[in-house]
């Protein structure tokens, strides 16, 4: 119990007499995190965003104006019998001419002259989001080209890859960016446990020449880095979710963005939880590294 | 008790002990006295597991110190109480948490420790400033806590070296004399000292260090 | 002469065996002024950017096809005489078609079927970039409308508004990020040294003992703040440079941005010398503000 | 030489000093005795202006401590020569290095330095140890080192604060008569002690202090 009290006590004096050590270490750390965590929030929102984009994988099949009924509807159960396809609908010519009005106000002019629609039918058809989407997509669109009653098959061959490439970028970069910036944060905690380390080294050699064992010296030092990482991690949590959110009004008052914006999101709670505890098991590696280290140095 | 059988130890440039055998038994009082740099210091930290030999052996309550293993030096260390030539206090701490410290760390029990910290503090008449912090007494007063400090535990083995340096003409009698009472209960004694005074009081068994070798090793257990 | 030396050896014998802390030192360094600089190279860029885009702000007049020469003429020479427009092209209906045809060659069908070519003439105008160029558009914008054989006009009001204002933004938001992460470079600096000093303390207490002055004691550590935040300052260039050339070789790569490519660039040469300078002394004050406020308190 | 009118000091809870009134003349020596706590090392801070009184006002060399400016002290101090009961030396330093300062601080030439620096540490019996870190040093070594550097600019005023507690009564005896010598060249001497050795060898004004009160004040220059 006596000892217990003594390790909890010399942890909390050892924050608070080394306060610069201690703000540093919360704030290098807290930086650290923060430069992480923006690479997994940025991850985070493309992971989503180029999922919805990859759920909307579309071919349009724009129909001859002389269609048969039979054609179409031949058509329709091709489409039907496609296992990749999630759902198709169809498009009027009528329906063409009021997407068009309402999407293109202001080009609406160039089809005014025109007595006749010149817009054709069209069925468009989502694809069902897989990874080997963008191949699907292609055989798709070679297949039904050949049917009668097809006049232009269209659909985004690079730009579907361009968002899978892009994607698995992103996730190689946030891995091994991650990867790097945890190993500084551990060094950084580690290096700050070392300093407060060499403050107080001369008491360190005054409990061992007592009869301390390395447990009961140690100990304070844990405690004192997993508290470090822990407010650097609630602190940088802080900081992206302040950044998030002048980023997020930025984006929304220029709405430059418009569709992307409402899927911006910040880290899920279960997220932000693991990223302070991910900075308490940082602070307290930091910590054991630094103080194990040292001690084996010395009798 | 605590053997040498020839340890020597070098350090970068100078010798400070060379081919030292030695035998302290169970009870006894041992003056160790020599000119500065003579190695007593040296011989103290070896027993005490703080320095290690460059040869020889050191058996201390028959175990081989150069053999142990780090983690059993704490253990080891508990049963010795060392009074230091520079003290060794902790800075941040009063006079009354720095005696207590030993017992903490053997896991004493609250009410226990209260009493046996009053205790060594009125021995060596520091009782009235154990709320102060010891980095600003006076060096006297920092090496009464030392000594307080060491003989707190009622250690098997204590080692003192030079304790009473800071101390006046009538403090270093009393301090001699508390040592003689703690011999007298049964504990080794192992004293480093320049002063003809304690050698004088204490009149017991004397080694005489000079340049790392054994001198002289006069008187036995008395 | 011995004095000196003495100084200057202090001070690397400083920053050599405080290693951990001269490390951290330059690595909080680094980021904060790294951080600042990520700002300052996305305000450099988007300033050449918008800049670029300002200058291409243009105004589309559409031309009735049943304009006579005459009113051509006319509306030609009240633009010449327009101040705040730089340049204006003309654009025949064949070119117009032309232009779509290479613009959208997929939509090119649209216009298959109709015999005549249903794009107007147009003449393209410039504005000359200022301040208030987009109130100037509109004020030409409805100026133009009533002229005789003017169809439509077409300009981008918002989208002027928008650049200007995202502009704006961006000043006041690299403006206060820099002011926030300098203090905190200094903060951070100087908490850094007073660690160092803390460290050496003792060595202080006894200089003064020995009757050294406070510029002695405080010289190697105004320099150790120097090398410091230079050595900082440069890895944080060599961190923003780092992650410019990932960051431009993925757009690439992905040519989404296609236009604005070729504008991003990396801080010209003076500007990389004077975040080194700002490192410099950021690190001296820091230094500055520790030796001398820690020595206030002393006697 | 050194004057003090009425000074008082307190500190938290305790009176290290109080209505002390005191004139050492110019080429004095002058012993401080009393026991541990006394107020000994206290008188001598406030001579050195390391410590400031709480009452009272204190001349030395015909400025008043009290007043001088903060940036005047370290010129003051240059005058002076200290030994401190903890010797305070620079631990990643040599011991050449340690006892050359004083002289680098003075912005003393490299020629002078090196002769005068030779001449302290023999004078102190460390000259074969120049090139040792001080930190690894045996406390008597330590305190040899410090008063080679508290001596080694001829200093107007020599404090000494216990200056052979770790020493052996050769050493004591050899130290004593260097500060004899160097009283004998005109400097103003103020040497606090326990030993009697020291005492007795040398025999001249003997301040005796208790609980920070002056109790007697025997003898002027012999
Ligand atoms: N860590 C070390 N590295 C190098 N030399 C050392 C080290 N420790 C001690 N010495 C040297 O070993 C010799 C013996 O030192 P020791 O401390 O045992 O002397 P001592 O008898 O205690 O002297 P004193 O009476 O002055 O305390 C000295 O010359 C000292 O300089
Ligand atoms: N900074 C301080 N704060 C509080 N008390 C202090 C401080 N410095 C000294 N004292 C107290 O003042 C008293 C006188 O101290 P001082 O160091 O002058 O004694 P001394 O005569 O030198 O004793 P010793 O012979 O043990 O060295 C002591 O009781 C000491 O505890
Ligand atoms: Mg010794
Ligand atoms: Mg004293």
């Amino acid at each position: 119990m006596k000892r217990l009290m003594y390790l909890l006590r010399e942890a909390m004096r050892g924050l608070r007499i080394n306060r610069a050590n201690t703000i540093i270490g919360i704030i290098t750390t807290a930086f650290t995190i923060a430069s992480f965590g923006v690479f997994l929030l940025l991850y985070h929102n493309v992971r989503t965003i180029t999922g919805s984009l990859q759920d909307q994988i579309q071919v349009i099949i724009y129909l001859d104006d002389a269609i048969t009924n039979q054609d179409k509807s031949a058509l329709e159960l091709a489409l039907k019998k496609e296992t990749h396809i999630e759902s198709h609908t169809f498009l009027s010519k009528e329906e063409a001419l009021q997407d068009f009005h309402q999407q293109f106000p202001e080009e609406a002019y160039l089809l005014e002259g025109i007595g006749d629609n010149p817009l054709p039918a069209s069925f468009i058809v989502t694809i069902a989001p897989a990874p080997q989407a963008s191949s699907h997509v292609s055989t798709l669109a070679t297949q039904v080209k050949t049917l009668s009653g097809v006049e232009h098959v269209r659909y985004s061959q690079d730009w579907v890859e361009r968002v899978t490439l892009f994607s698995s970028y992103l996730e190689i970069g946030a891995l091994s960016v991650g990867i790097i910036l945890s190993l500084a944060s551990v060094t950084i905690i580690s290096n700050t446990v070392r300093l407060a380390f060499l403050a107080r080294r001369e008491e360190i050699e005054i409990l061992r020449l007592i009869g301390a064992t390395g447990t009961f010296i140690a100990i304070p030092y844990l405690i004192e880095g997993a508290v470090l990482g822990a407010l650097g991690g609630g602190l940088s949590l802080g900081l992206l979710r302040g950044g998030f959110e002048i980023v997020r009004d930025n984006i929304r008052d220029l709405s430059w963005v418009g569709g992307v914006q409402a899927s911006i999101n910040f880290f899920p709670i279960q997220m932000s939880v693991m990223l302070v505890m991910a900075g308490l098991i940082l602070g307290c590696a930091g910590s054991a590294l630094s103080v194990y280290g040292w001690m084996k140095i010395r009798t | 008790m605590i053997q040498l059988f020839h340890v020597t130890k070098h350090y970068e440039g100078c010798i400070a002990l060379s081919d030292l055998t030695l035998r302290v038994e169970k009870g006894e009082c041992v003056l160790i006295t020599g000119p500065s740099g003579a190695g007593k210091t040296t011989l103290l930290k070896l027993i005490f597991g703080a320095e290690f030999p460059d040869d020889g052996q050191i058996l201390v309550q028959n175990r081989n110190i150069a053999r142990l293993r780090s983690t059993d030096i704490p253990f080891l260390r508990r049963t010795m109480g060392f009074v230091l030539q520079d003290f060794k206090l902790l800075p941040h701490k009063t006079v009354y948490e720095n005696v207590e410290l030993p017992l903490i760390i053997r896991g004493l029990s609250s009410f226990d420790a209260k009493r046996k910290v009053s205790e060594s503090l009125r021995a060596v008449g520091m009782d009235h400033k154990r709320a102060t912090n010891t980095s600003v007494l006076s060096a006297g007063e920092q090496q009464r806590v030392c000594i307080a400090r060491a003989v707190v535990n009622s250690p098997i083995i204590l080692l003192a070296d030079e304790p009473t340096g800071n101390l006046d003409p009538e403090l270093t009698y009393e301090i001699t004399e508390l040592f003689k009472a703690i011999n007298a209960r049964g504990t080794t004694v192992m004293l480093a000292t320049h002063n003809r005074q304690v050698v004088e009081q204490i009149n017991g068994r004397m080694i005489k260090l000079d340049c790392g070798r054994l001198l002289t090793d006069q008187g036995t257990i008395s």
